[in-house]
């Protein structure tokens, strides 16, 4: 019966719906993007409303946020945390950097283009995108996950060699921080 | 002030023959000293002269001189004086005196001076890494060393798309048939 | 009986951690006996930029030293260049960048208030002095055209005039917040939890501070009165009226207590600004900045922000590039050295609160 | 503390009233956008059709942001590069630098601040052609009190007017260094103004070398291309200032001012030398004759004697320099300035015949027979007469005449109230030179002041000096005394009537609107024509003429593929840049034709 | 036969009851909490949202067998206490599992969980779950006692250890034990700030020092389960504190009415207070909480 094509439609609608509705944000600033997520978060904008809400651990998560530019050091990180975040995940870019290197494309110690190193969902506009940017920002995922189409995870999965040989390019050594819980 | 001025400056290069005093305006009182000196200075400034607030160490890369200028900017809450202090230390050999004895703080500049400039401080205690992690190149901070052409080489950006960009100046001398002579070209923006 | 010390990250993925940064903790139980800052998360090379960038546009750079209040960095640089330069500063452009600094010093400490009653679990101060910090952020918008980023501070002066009705909005937006300002009182300064969770903890050893660098409301909590405002004076702080609070007890609670009155007196300084605010020039015109030159020499500024002094040294080599921009954050000096000291023999569960009452912002340490 | 915080426990519990209290959760975001400040920096907005590419944003972009591309629709001009901004959302920090530095404020930002999307290549912007609604939600805009462009040009150090007539000593004194490298960095260096020159000089490069400090190099920059920059410097007409990026809010960068002091800074012939150092080829065996020592001939000279040319040069006049030498009074252009530039370019190897006419004294067929090549730069020596009655009235002189004696160092007897006819600078020359002489000058002109052709310093100047200027007026007699001297000049005022093909306002005179003033000396100035008698027989079929105009292509090649021409006798635009600018496509087409491009050997 | 169908079917509508119940609770908080906040909050259905798209997550989680069991022992000893719980008065239709000394058996399997959780979050190797779960242990060994002090108090007090016997005597008696016996009720209430561990005793998953403890590295179904488990046992504790203090419910909307003020108890204090350190919060536990159960102990002994 799961196989059939209705039922699976419709559980697909629900989980869609309730994926939609229910995004939990990994709480990891990584970049000044993350001046702007408490607001976000807070009462003026209240991001809750639309199911968004902080979660402590990438575990529980369902999208990471990027906020602004990664250095090294930190992607190394991002990597490690996206990995650890269980599907269907999503990854939100924040302003310039993310897209083509905003303020420090000459910088040697920041990376460019975010999606080539970590599929990237949606990509919000601005240095620093206001809070209304955002949530417009989370309405965006919202509706690409209700087409089914936010599937950066499963790109991600597919073209796991691409995305790796991307990553050891811009990370001299390759040897994950001594924690690995 | 100008007075408690000369006297910090008459009083340092009464105990310090080699310190030279530059003329500044204001509450800066700046002395350029050999950097064998540095650590006994400092500690006769904040010990005998009260100046106990080290606000700032910075370097600077004088490459075309082939050395590496140390500023020690220390503050006097009682004086309201700031003192410069300047030395320079060769570029091939850097190194220099540690201080975190006198200022505790001054460790974490030194760290970030070692690891920006490859300066090394003798007796510094500290991780080798501050803020880069597997750095592989040259102390970033070089002078010579060209962040640009790294990040260019180094970090994937989207150049293609925008590559029909043009030069203004070169549309024109294209249109015109300007003939740009080579040893002008350094002079274009 | 010797128990073995456990490993423990806080970050740089963590909630408690105030941004991209880390913290090995050596614990044993609950008590921290060894604890060692990492830091790097963040390190965008700004002061390598600059060196490739001219005069100017190192100044778009400068707000993004420190996130959370980004304006003493743009008035340190601006005010450095000056110096350098001997630029003068009409006198209506350093009463609106008081106006800005102390706007930016109350939105800053509106999120320190959110950050320190959030390490402690006490969300709900967050919820409301991050939602009515957006009223300061719409003014800055209103002033600057940014939220975040005000890019407004620059050479000679500020970028442009106060748009109509300005000064109203602000006396406004202040008589709210004075109101509001109570209800965080209450439930946090009042809170038996809040004074249990902070009196006696994280001492900074007054004897030592100086030594170690501290500065801004850590020193002041541990009653010395320094502030650079009234120890060397900028723009127009020696023709305001208002007071440096200190208060005795070295713990979080007198940090917080430092800060919770820095508001009012901010509130206060913004009062006279806009009463005193004269007319005139806001902007004293830098020439072409293509070819804007600076003459050989150095320059180091101090300026007061939440965190503490921060300085900006510069140096010219006389031509448009500048030679070395070097910012000296407050809180690189305490998030690193004085934050190691100060966590030995802590609670695990004190570190969050104790990194805020630091005021430790990675950005501005990284660079 | 104490046993129990009672105040401590319930105290906090107040903070519940908030309950009640209505959320300031703004409910319409993300649903509705919220309209951001009136000077927000939002998305950017350029007006396209005022926009003139100078390329400026995309200079000051410290995140190299923007980039310059052609648009469809706009096609590139005198004074527009074609090229419009496209901004790069992936490396825009909104700083708004671009919008302050934009000299013609066509630049600014919107309000609009929502764009998200998946496809991390939408973010490449055209402003103004992909978001044509901004035009009505612009905020953060650039004003002259903000902008980052020096619109105040460093006044030029100038004698006072009434100063200025006792001699003729030099009316403008010259930035001193200071001025100068103030001046030269109000350069954006867009590099606009060298399509308006005609003889596209390197402006962009030479003022950047003034501006840091290396005046040397500017020297250097300036002489590849024009060997007679210090006339240049004082008398050029300046087209490029017209078209300036600057000029669009403000006063044009003093560019002829600049090239003034750059030339100036090399004080004689042999410092130039040591300069610019020009490395003279090896002699190729080929020689060249020109026929006038005007600008294009000695351009035309100086580039292919530096080429291992052979050249010789017949100059009717005692002194080299054709109308700068002759037609231009020395307050403007002092006579050892052209001294020192023709004694470097003779330095060179360049002979120069003087008081040798073609056709008189030597003739045409000669030279045509003896060199491989021939430069005519014979420019406009003949005066145009006005045609009115008693033109030829004793007192009634030609201005170029004028010109000529005075520079001649000949007197002219011109009584004590002048009137001028024309416009141009010639006329304003014509009357400053008189006040110098002692006398009222008035000058009559056929329309308004702000159509007058001369440069407007130059009017300026005269007004400075008491120069009487009455605009639409239409001289129809001139009163003869017994003698036969001119006596007084009638004219009639004349009103604007535009023009229905909307070209300039014509002047219609205004019928019995005679005026009658008095005067002692006319002096007519409406221009010059070409006097080509010298070419006789064949080559007067041979070599066409048109319009009072030699027929040249684009190589200043006439239809006899040996002679080439320039100057006025061949360009319309009649000024000393485009005769350099002529010699200088000359030497091209003189080299390619004898030497061959190099491609083909 | 039909009574085991009937014993099962309430078994089934009684789980469904408590976690459809226990989610809105859940949700609710979240919409005072974000009054109390100024904002709107997210909509009272929001959990049932999160704990469908937490099902719906694939989980690729391994750390262990007893990592894969902990969630298990929770819902267990939730669906258990739940079971053992009586949700009416005097109903037919719910009478779940209730037997002679069924309330010690109810203290035993409500400690149940944790202590599976516990082992459970101390396989992972994250220190966070380890410290997060000693410090839970700590807590609960704070507020047991004062729970245990209550709840031995009604034992002694009316000499039964049968929910469904205090219960009757509150029917029977038509006066709330509340009321009877304030002491017990006070120490059980001030016990349930632990057990709920909603600020300021919710150190266990404190996110700001400890990521959120315990469940640091469970996402997806794991999470799932965890939040369902929660959300039934919170009902189930609400119901044994109606049933046990407040005289029990007579239908479903007073029993709803009265769980969700005694909810709101914890919620209210929560939002306005920081959070105890574990020691603390132990302290505070064995402070005035035992001392009312110590009260309560006399009284139930004297009377």
């Amino acid at each position: 019966m799961i196989n059939d094509k209705v039922s699976q439609k419709i559980v697909d609608i629900i989980q869609n719906f309730a994926r939609k509705h229910s995004l939990w944000v990994l709480a990891y600033g990584t970049g000044c993007g993350a001046i702007e997520i408490p607001p976000t978060m807070t009462s003026r904008y209240d991001a809750e409303r639309l199911g968004v809400r902080g979660a402590a651990t990438p575990r529980q998560a369902d999208v990471l946020l990027i906020t602004g530019y990664l250095t090294t050091k930190t992607l190394k990180r991002v990597i490690r945390v996206y990995e650890q975040m269980q599907d269907p995940k999503y990854v939100i870019g924040f302003g310039s950097c993310t897209i083509n290197g905003g303020m420090y494309y000459d910088s040697y110690n920041t990376i460019k283009a975010l999606d080539r190193y970590l599929p990237v969902d949606v990509y919000i506009n601005g240095c620093m995108p206001r809070p209304e940017a955002v949530l417009e920002g989370f309405a965006k995922l919202q509706e690409l996950i209700q087409a089914g189409k936010a599937d950066g995870a499963r790109k991600y999965k597919e073209n796991l060699d691409w995305y790796r040989a991307n990553q050891k390019e811009v990370i001299p050594v390759w040897r994950m921080p001594e924690y690995n819980w | 002030m100008e007075e408690r001025k000369k006297e910090i400056i008459q009083t340092i290069t009464d105990h310090f023959k080699d310190a030279v005093s530059n003329p500044y305006d204001g509450n800066r009182v700046d002395f350029t000293i050999p950097k064998q000196q540095i650590p006994a200075i400092l500690f006769y400034l904040k010990d005998e002269m009260g100046f106990n607030h080290l606000s700032h160490i910075s370097c600077i890369d004088w490459l075309e001189d082939k050395q590496f200028e140390l500023v020690y900017i220390l503050w006097s809450y009682t004086d309201r004086v700031k003192v410069f202090v300047h030395t320079r230390v060769d570029r091939e050999q850097p190194v220099m005196d540690n201080i975190d004895m006198i200022w505790r703080q001054a460790n974490t500049y030194e760290r970030e001076i070692r690891e920006m400039y490859g300066i090394r401080f003798a007796g510094l205690e500290a991780p080798e890494e501050f803020l880069l992690e597997d750095w592989q190149g040259p102390p970033p901070m070089r002078r010579d060393f060209d962040t640009y052409a790294y990040a260019m080489k180094t970090f994937w950006d989207r150049q293609e798309a925008r590559s029909n960009a043009q030069d203004v100046r070169e549309t024109i001398r294209r249109r015109t048939g300007e003939e740009l002579p080579d040893f002008a070209k350094k002079y274009s923006r | 009986m010797r128990e073995k010390a456990t490993t423990l990250y806080l970050g740089p993925q963590h909630p408690g951690i105030t941004g991209n940064m880390m913290i090995r903790l050596k614990v044993k139980g609950d008590t921290i006996v060894q604890a060692t800052t990492e830091v790097g998360y963040l390190h965008r090379a700004f002061e390598k930029l600059a060196e490739r960038r001219n005069w100017l546009q190192s100044f778009t750079l400068m707000c993004r030293f420190c996130v959370p209040e980004p304006d003493p960095v743009e008035e340190s640089y601006a005010r450095a260049v000056e110096t350098l330069e001997g630029r003068e500063v009409p006198e209506r452009a350093k009463y609106i960048r008081v106006l800005v600094l102390e706007l930016a010093r109350i939105a800053s400490y509106m999120l320190w208030y959110g950050g320190q009653a959030g390490s402690l679990g006490l969300y709900t101060i967050g919820q409301w002095s991050v939602g009515d910090r957006n009223y300061i952020l719409d003014l800055f918008e209103e002033l600057t055209g940014g939220r975040v980023y005000h890019m407004y501070i620059w050479p000679g002066g500020v970028r442009r005039d106060l748009p109509m009705g300005f000064e109203e909005k602000v006396l406004k937006t202040m008589d709210y917040l004075e109101k509001r300002l109570d209800d965080y009182e209450d439930l946090m300064f009042d809170n038996a939890i809040f004074r249990k969770r902070t009196i006696g903890v994280g001492i900074i050893d007054p004897e030592k501070a100086i030594e170690w660098g501290v500065v801004g409301p850590p020193l002041r909590g541990c009653g010395i009165q320094h502030d650079v405002r009234i120890d060397e004076p900028y723009e127009v702080y020696d023709q305001l009226d208002f007071e440096v609070p200190t208060e005795e007890g070295c713990d979080i609670w007198a940090r917080a207590n430092v800060r919770r009155r820095e508001i009012r007196q901010s509130i206060r300084i913004i009062r006279q600004v806009i009463d005193k605010m004269p007319k005139g020039e806001f902007y004293n015109k830098i020439p072409n900045p293509h070819k804007w030159r600076l003459p050989k020499g150095d320059a180091y500024v101090r300026t007061e922000a939440v965190r503490g002094e921060v300085g900006m040294y510069i140096a010219s080599d006389g031509s448009e590039h500048p030679r070395r921009v070097h910012f000296r954050g407050a809180a690189y000096v305490h998030a690193v050295t004085l934050l190691e000291d100060l966590l030995v023999g802590e609670n695990v569960a004190d570190v969050s609160a104790i990194m805020n009452s630091l005021g430790t912002c990675p950005p501005e340490i990284e660079r | 503390m104490s046993f129990i915080d009672l105040k401590g426990t319930l105290k906090p519990l107040t903070a519940l009233k908030q309950f009640g209290r209505k959320p300031h959760t703004l409910k319409e975001v993300p649903f509705v956008p919220l309209e951001a400040a009136d000077r927000y920096r939002g998305f950017h907005y350029n007006d396209i059709e005022k926009c003139i590419g100078c390329g400026n944003c995309a200079t000051i972009c410290q995140n190299q942001a923007i980039d310059m591309v052609p648009v469809e629709g706009i096609e590139g001009h005198k004074g527009d590069s074609g090229l419009r901004p496209r901004i790069d959302h992936g490396r825009c920090c909104w700083c708004g630098l671009c919008v302050d530095v934009c000299p013609t404020s066509s630049l600014s930002l919107t309000k609009d601040y929502l764009y998200v999307s998946d496809d991390p290549d939408s973010f490449l912007w055209m402003p103004g052609v992909d978001n044509p609604d901004g035009k009505e939600r612009k905020a953060f805009t650039g004003t002259p009190e903000t902008s980052l462009n020096d619109f105040q040009r460093v006044p030029m150090p100038e004698l006072e007017g009434m100063e200025r007539v006792k001699s003729f000593a030099e009316v403008v004194l010259g930035y001193n260094e200071e001025q100068a490298r103030a001046e030269a960095s109000r350069c954006i260096s867009c590099g606009l103004c060298t399509e308006a020159c005609p003889d596209h000089m390197h402006i962009p490069e030479y003022i950047n070398a003034i501006a840091r400090g290396n005046d040397a190099d500017a020297v250097r920059i300036i002489y590849d291309n024009n060997p007679l920059p210090e006339m240049c410097g004082k008398v050029c007409t300046r087209r490029c200032e017209e078209v300036c990026a600057i000029a669009h809010r403000g006063e044009p960068i003093a560019i002829r001012w600049l090239k003034r002091y750059a030339t100036e800074t090399a004080r004689n012939a042999d410092i130039i030398r040591e300069i610019v150092n020009p490395e003279i080829k090896e002699p190729n065996g080929y020689k060249v004759g020109i026929i006038g020592a005007g600008p294009s001939g000695l351009t035309v000279a100086y580039y292919l004697a530096l080429r291992g040319f052979d050249c010789t040069i017949y100059e009717a006049n005692p002194k080299a320099g054709g109308m700068t030498m002759y037609g231009i009074p020395k307050y403007r252009f002092p006579e050892e300035s052209l001294d020192k530039q023709i004694e470097y370019i003779q330095k060179i190897g360049v002979k120069i015949h003087f008081n040798t006419k073609v056709g008189k004294d030597i003739p045409f067929k000669e030279i045509y027979e003896k060199y491989d090549a021939v430069f005519i730069g014979v420019g406009f020596p003949k005066p145009w007469t006005l045609g009115v009655e008693g033109e030829d009235l004793e007192g009634s002189i030609q201005a170029v005449n004028f010109l000529y004696e005075i520079n001649n160092g000949k007197q002219v007897d011109v009584g004590d109230k002048v009137i001028v006819i024309g416009g141009g600078n010639v006329a304003i020359d014509a009357a400053r030179v008189s006040r110098r002489l002692g006398a009222e000058v008035t000058i009559l002109y056929r329309r308004r002041v702000q159509d007058m052709p001369a440069d407007w310093e130059e009017i300026e100047g005269a007004e400075q000096e008491g120069v009487h200027i009455i605009p639409q007026a239409i001289p129809v007699k001139f009163h003869g005394d017994e003698k036969g001297h001119v006596k007084a000049v009638e004219y009639l005022k004349a009103e604007m009537v535009p023009d229905e093909k909307g070209g300039r306002p014509r002047p219609v005179p205004i019928e019995g609107s005679n005026t009658i003033i008095e005067a002692t000396a006319v002096l007519g100035a409406i221009g010059q024509q070409g006097d080509y008698s010298f070419l006789e027989g064949v080559f007067a079929e041979r070599i066409k003429i048109e319009r009072g105009r030699f027929v040249v292509n684009e190589k200043q090649q006439t239809s006899d593929p040996k002679v080439f021409a320039g100057g006025d006798a061949a360009n319309r635009t009649a000024d000393a840049i485009s005769a350099i600018a002529d010699g200088y496509r000359a030497v091209k087409g003189i080299e390619e034709m004898l030497v061959g491009t190099g491609k083909d050997v | 036969m039909e009574a085991i169908l009937q014993y099962l079917w309430g078994a089934v509508v009684s789980f469904v009851l408590a976690f459809s119940v226990g989610i809105t609770y859940m949700g609710l908080n979240r919409k005072v909490t974000a009054r109390v906040q100024n904002r709107i909050g997210p909509p009272w259905y929001q959990n049932f949202l999160d704990v469908v798209k937490l099902y719906s997550k694939k989980t690729s989680i391994h750390h262990g067998t007893m990592h894969h069991l902990g969630p298990a022992f929770l819902m267990v000893s939730s669906v258990l206490s739940l079971l053992v719980i009586p949700i009416l008065n005097g109903d037919r239709f719910f009478p779940n599992l209730t037997f002679q000394g069924d309330l010690i058996f109810l203290l035993y399997i409500m400690t149940f969980g944790p202590l599976g959780m516990a082992l459970g979050a101390g396989q992972t190797g994250n220190p966070n779950s380890a410290i997060g779960v000693t410090r839970g242990l700590a807590q609960m060994a704070g507020f047991e006692i004062p729970w245990v002090m209550a709840l031995v108090a009604l034992m002694i007090q009316y000499k039964t250890t049968s929910i469904i016997d205090i219960m009757n005597v509150q029917v029977e008696s038509g006066k709330w034990i509340m009321f009877t016996s304030p002491f017990a009720f006070l120490a059980a209430i001030m016990a349930m700030f632990g057990m709920f561990r909603y600020s300021p005793f919710d150190i266990v998953g404190a996110p700001s020092e400890l990521a959120s403890g315990p469940m640091s590295e469970n996402g997806g179904k794991y999470l799932f389960t965890m939040m369902s488990s929660g959300s039934v046992f919170a009902f189930a504790k609400l119901t044994l504190y109606v049933d046990l203090f407040m005289g029990g419910a007579n239908n479903l909307i007073e029993l709803v009415v009265k769980t969700f003020l005694l909810y709101m108890i914890p919620v209210l204090y929560g939002v306005v207070n920081p959070r105890y350190r574990t020691e603390q919060a132990v302290r505070w536990f064995w402070g005035w909480p035992s001392f009312f159960g110590l009260l309560a102990l006399i009284h139930a002994s004297i009377s």
